[in-house]
């Protein structure tokens, strides 16, 4: 037995939280060739099939790219600090990827490790994600390759499955995911299945292995060679997470913000000496693999790293994390015959 | 509308050290009053006068721009304001674009000796932005989300 | 919950200006209960603001047991310090922290010290002069080596006026080749050779050593020909740092992120780190 | 044509004339193909020329990695040799110390890219080794400025609203400076901070002040690649923006950046006829 609700049922509960001033977020067109998750307006921008996934992730509504800290008022010599409004809105994204939804189990840890994040914590709370779970594929995704799947289950609050015949079973997974299709599903017989995901192509022990004993080798080199060193890796990354904190304001008063920050820019390690510990793209694109797949799984035993394939799309040369471990995995591959 | 509620615009004014801010200085000595609305800044030359510096003014809240420089022919290092005024030719034409209101950037050339130029030109892109209001559409586009 | 990212409002109650371009600051917390409450260990750094310009990290470099006021010290370099630069008494800063480790004092009780600084790394290692000296008796001989620059470029002078006639201190200052004054009455040579050339005792001895890389390295093997283990060579990183909280993401040197697990290491540790600094 | 590229190639490489060619390598077809560097004769079959053949490689000319393999082959569109002439006049790169690869091309993408709508450059003009004929190249249109003369039958409040919506989406990934050949500042501006210029802040404030900034630092410079708008995850339009000023350029200078290496930079040089209609 399965709960399923009809397009048109989940058009009506769309509109219905819009019209409640939930901020209500989706995959829309936002023009002809542009497909991104953005806060809906009405329920018929939605778009739920058709594509594989939007060029950026649902982070953005948990982790802004900018976010003020604090606020602060300067008079003479009195400098008064104030919190910033808190948000209070509740968010629903409807129709993610559960590649972007499995990212927020893994971000909890950073956030919340020592010090808790105040700021991530409010909006991870006040929002709810519906997945939607993948039928189809490109040749960029290769979630099946870190442990993930179609239809992972993780960070999501309801899952979709499309039926095909307009309906759409509901998989309510979390009391939040529950509270929001309480009354709009009907009972059925039919069970929704995910696609059968990308066949896993990267042996990620392989790639650990290689990342262990390879943190001086030549070959981050010829890895990198073509990166351009722009951010639009990092920032269109479910798991992406540095940040900058900057001062906006003048003599009367401002905003310190934190804004997203990527470990490709050369200026992200620069020191006030001018000596930089990362100043060669190789360097950079090194930590950013590390990062992701030595470095987080170490410390807080998760990769990070949702196989989105989102890197390489958005890449101008094509490059991003799959490419990268596909040509670790080869050249581990080929030393390892070597040294037999 | 009482004279209290009357919007009274703030206009930015990049001059040159040589020649417009002198005028500004003559119009001054000679008691040749004009607008209070302009904040005169001094820089160096036209040449200096980064397009950062016409953007920065809106960001901060400017409602008109003046860049005024030297004549032509006249610059105290021979070519600033040559060089100055290429620029904005093409600057225009991308300001143009972005739907930035081309009737709240003007260009002038007013030498020391033009004290009663300078006198008309702040009256009257004074009274044209007055005409014309705050600028709220770069406002809008200022205010932090 | 709490803003870990706020600051306490300090006031500011004397800046201290050490060379043309290194000044240091008093400060004390605005909030009287937050100034009780208040505990760090030497070692540990704040993160110091500008209202208006953004915030900067520095190794808090008064003694722990100072407990009125703490105080940084700072190069003029940047943004946000030149803003400090601008600072006077009577002005409010901002300040979060303490974060990080903290010098192993404990462990280096019935030891003999060695402390070795170059340049601006004077500060860092000033605290821990202080903690030593105000439990004189817990540690053995202190001996610092400080070298900088030009005559100039030394921070603290007077305080290393009064180590020296302190009791089983040495204090032995060097400034490069050519960056001595015709009435300049200490060594003139680089860090690392005056460290060897000093004939200084290392037995039963922790060193902290801090300063530019190359300093670094040069002086390393001279300890550790005298004997010094790598455990008992401590060394602060100072890696550029935006939240001090270990989420930003950019200070790691390999799997360690220096906020939370350094900035103080020894070097059996350094050794087990990749070259990423 | 890929065969005699691949002869081509190979021969500078086996003769030593050059030490890297820099040129497209593809995953699959179809696929957007990508920058790769070949160093042995014997790759040289990773070589691709096709219709998805979008970067413009000259934006490695100048790159420290890069400059440190050698002296390069590279492999350019007509579009992108464009970049050559500007680069050189820049005394960024010494023409002679570079091998060009010219393509003829008709058009890159499916359905072909704006800017080959109104191609002028099908087959390269200055290269060192020209490959391939272009059967039936589109005649040359004088439509280049047709997509920012519609543009501009809007209104400015329409215009003002139309960037508005697009760069309240731009999250500052600067990929548009990045893949940019002519971004090749050691430190960009917007990365400076004494004093702060440009806030950093990805907010509609913070993405004006650096989108205007980006389009006019390319002033008479952009030869119109449009890797930028390529570039763009966000799908802001920035070719509307490059367009912008050079149609400035084309119709007070009668100049085009990256056609004739013979004229003097527009900007950077001066007429005293320079007109000055809206100067008082």
């Amino acid at each position: 037995m399965s709960e399923v609700i009809s397009q048109q049922t989940l058009s009506q509960l769309v509109d219905q939280w819009i019209s409640q001033g939930k901020r209500v977020a989706g995959p829309t067109r936002v023009k002809p060739d542009v497909l991104l998750y953005e806060f809906l307006t009405a329920a018929d921008q939605l778009l739920l099939n058709g594509f594989i996934r939007p060029a950026n992730t649902i982070k953005e509504l948990i982790f802004p790219r900018t976010e003020k800290l604090y606020g602060y008022r300067l008079e003479g010599k009195q400098i008064e600090l104030y919190d910033v409004e808190p948000p209070a809105t509740e968010q629903i994204v409807v129709g993610a990827r559960p590649c972007d939804a499995a990212a927020f189990p893994t971000l909890d840890y950073v956030f919340n490790w020592d010090y808790k994040d105040p700021f991530y914590r409010r909006l991870r709370d006040l929002t709810t994600i519906v997945t939607l779970a993948c039928r189809d594929h490109d040749e960029h995704c290769f979630c099946t390759s870190v442990k993930l799947a179609p239809d992972d289950e993780g960070g999501s609050d309801a899952m979709l499955f499309d039926l095909g015949d307009g309906n759409y079973e509901v998989r309510c997974l979390t009391d939040k995911g529950k509270a929001l299709f309480a009354g709009a599903t009907q009972s059925s017989d039919k069970v929704g299945k995910a696609g059968p995901g990308p066949e896993p192509s990267i042996d990620l022990d392989k790639v650990k292995q290689f990342l262990d004993t390879n943190f001086e080798s030549p070959q981050w080199q010829s890895l990198s060679l073509r990166c351009v060193g722009c951010g639009a890796c990092a920032y269109t990354c479910p798991t992406c997470h540095c940040f900058d904190i900057v001062d906006e304001g003048n003599a009367a008063g401002g905003a310190r913000v934190r804004n997203w920050d990527a470990c490709q820019f050369s200026m992200f390690t620069m020191h006030a000496s001018g000596h930089n510990p990362r100043s060669d793209k190789s360097q950079r694109q090194r930590q950013r693999i590390m990062h992701k797949f030595q470095i987080y799984p170490d410390k807080f035993g998760e990769i990070l790293c949702t196989g989105c394939g989102n890197c390489t799309r958005n890449c101008p040369v094509s490059l991003g994390v799959k490419p990268v471990l596909e040509a670790i995995q080869e050249i581990a591959t080929t030393e390892t015959i070597e040294t037999k | 509308m009482s004279d209290n509620n009357e919007f009274e615009p703030k206009i930015i004014a990049y001059v040159c050290n040589w020649c417009t801010y002198l005028g500004a200085d003559l119009a001054g000595t000679n008691r040749l009053e004009y607008p209070t609305n302009v904040r005169i800044i001094r820089l160096p030359c036209t040449g200096r006068i980064d397009f950062n510096l016409i953007v920065k003014a809106f960001e901060m809240g400017a409602d008109t721009v003046l860049v005024s420089g030297c004549h032509p022919g006249d610059c105290h290092y021979t070519s600033g304001n040559y060089h100055a005024r290429r620029r904005w030719m093409l600057f225009r034409g991308l300001l143009d674009t972005m739907g930035i209101d081309m009737e709240r950037i003007h260009f002038t050339w007013i030498s020391a000796a033009e004290g009663a130029k300078f006198q008309k030109v702040i009256t009257e892109i004074t009274e044209k932005t007055k005409q014309l209001g705050p600028y709220e559409a770069y406002r809008k586009v200022c205010k932090v989300s | 919950m709490t803003n870990i990212y706020k600051p306490d409002l300090m006031e500011v109650l004397q800046v201290k200006q050490h060379t043309p371009d290194v000044k240091s600051v008093r400060i004390k917390f605005q909030d009287e209960a937050r100034a009780r409450e208040f505990d760090f260990h030497v070692g540990q750094f704040g993160i110091f603001s500008a209202f208006g310009y953004g915030e900067s990290t520095f190794n808090i470099c008064s003694s722990s047991n100072w407990k009125d006021y703490i105080e940084f010290c700072f190069r003029k370099t940047g943004m946000v310090t030149e803003a400090l630069w601008r600072i006077e008494e009577g002005d409010t800063i901002g300040f979060r922290g303490p974060y990080g480790n903290s010098y192993p004092m404990k462990e280096w009780e019935g030891k003999n010290l060695i402390f070795i600084g170059g340049g601006i790394a004077m500060p860092p290692i000033r605290c821990a002069i202080w903690y030593a000296l105000e439990n004189r008796e817990k540690y053995g001989n202190i001996t610092i080596v400080y070298g900088a620059r030009t005559v100039d470029d030394l921070v603290f002078q007077d305080e290393l006026d009064e180590w020296a006639t302190r009791e089983r201190v040495t204090v032995i200052r060097t400034v490069d080749p050519g960056g001595e004054t015709p009435d300049w009455t200490g060594k003139v040579g680089f860090v690392p050779t005056v460290v060897e050339e000093s004939n200084i005792p290392m037995d039963n001895t922790a060193a902290l050593v801090i300063g530019p890389p190359i300093m670094i390295k040069y002086t390393l093997p001279i300890l550790a020909k005298a004997g010094i283990a790598d455990e008992d060579i401590y060394t602060s990183l100072e890696n550029r740092m935006k939240c001090g909280v270990g989420k930003c993401g950019r200070c790691n040197v390999g799997p360690v992120y220096v906020c939370k697990e350094g900035p103080v290491f020894n070097m059996e540790q350094l050794k087990t780190l990749p070259n990423d600094m | 044509m890929l065969n005699q590229l691949h002869e081509t190639c190979r021969k500078l490489l086996e003769d030593g004339t050059v030490q890297v060619v820099i040129g497209y390598g593809q995953s699959s077809p179809d696929t957007p193909a990508y920058p790769i560097f070949v160093t042995r004769p014997e790759d040289v079959q990773q070589l691709v020329w096709n219709n998805q053949c979008f970067g413009n490689l000259t934006t490695y000319l100048t790159r420290k990695e890069v400059r440190a393999m050698g002296k390069p082959a590279i492999v350019v569109k007509g579009c992108d040799e464009k970049t050559l002439v500007v680069l050189e006049k820049e005394s960024q790169i010494d023409r002679s110390q570079i091998v060009v690869i010219g393509m003829a091309c008709s058009a890159v993408g499916n359905p072909p890219l704006a800017k080959c709508q109104a191609c002028e450059v099908h087959m390269p003009r200055f290269a060192d080794a020209t490959i391939g004929q272009v059967e039936n190249p589109a005649s040359e249109t004088d439509g280049r400025y047709a997509d920012l003369e519609a543009f501009l039958q809007k209104t400015p409040a329409d215009r003002m609203a139309y960037w508005m919506n697009e760069l309240d989406r731009c999250v500052k990934c600067y990929a548009c400076r990045q893949v940019c050949p002519l971004c090749y500042c050691e430190t960009c501006i917007v990365d400076k901070n004494r004093p702060q210029r440009i806030d950093t802040s990805p907010t509609l404030k913070g993405n004006y002040a650096w989108h205007i900034t980006r389009a006019f630092h390319l002033a008479a410079r952009c030869v119109g690649c449009d890797e930028c708008t390529r570039a763009c995850p966000a799908g802001i339009d920035l070719r509307l923006l490059n367009l912008s000023v050079a149609k400035a350029a084309e119709t007070d200078f009668g100049f085009r950046a990256g056609m004739d290496p013979e004229v003097e930079p527009v900007v950077g040089s001066y007429s005293e006829q320079d007109k000055e209609g809206f100067i008082r």
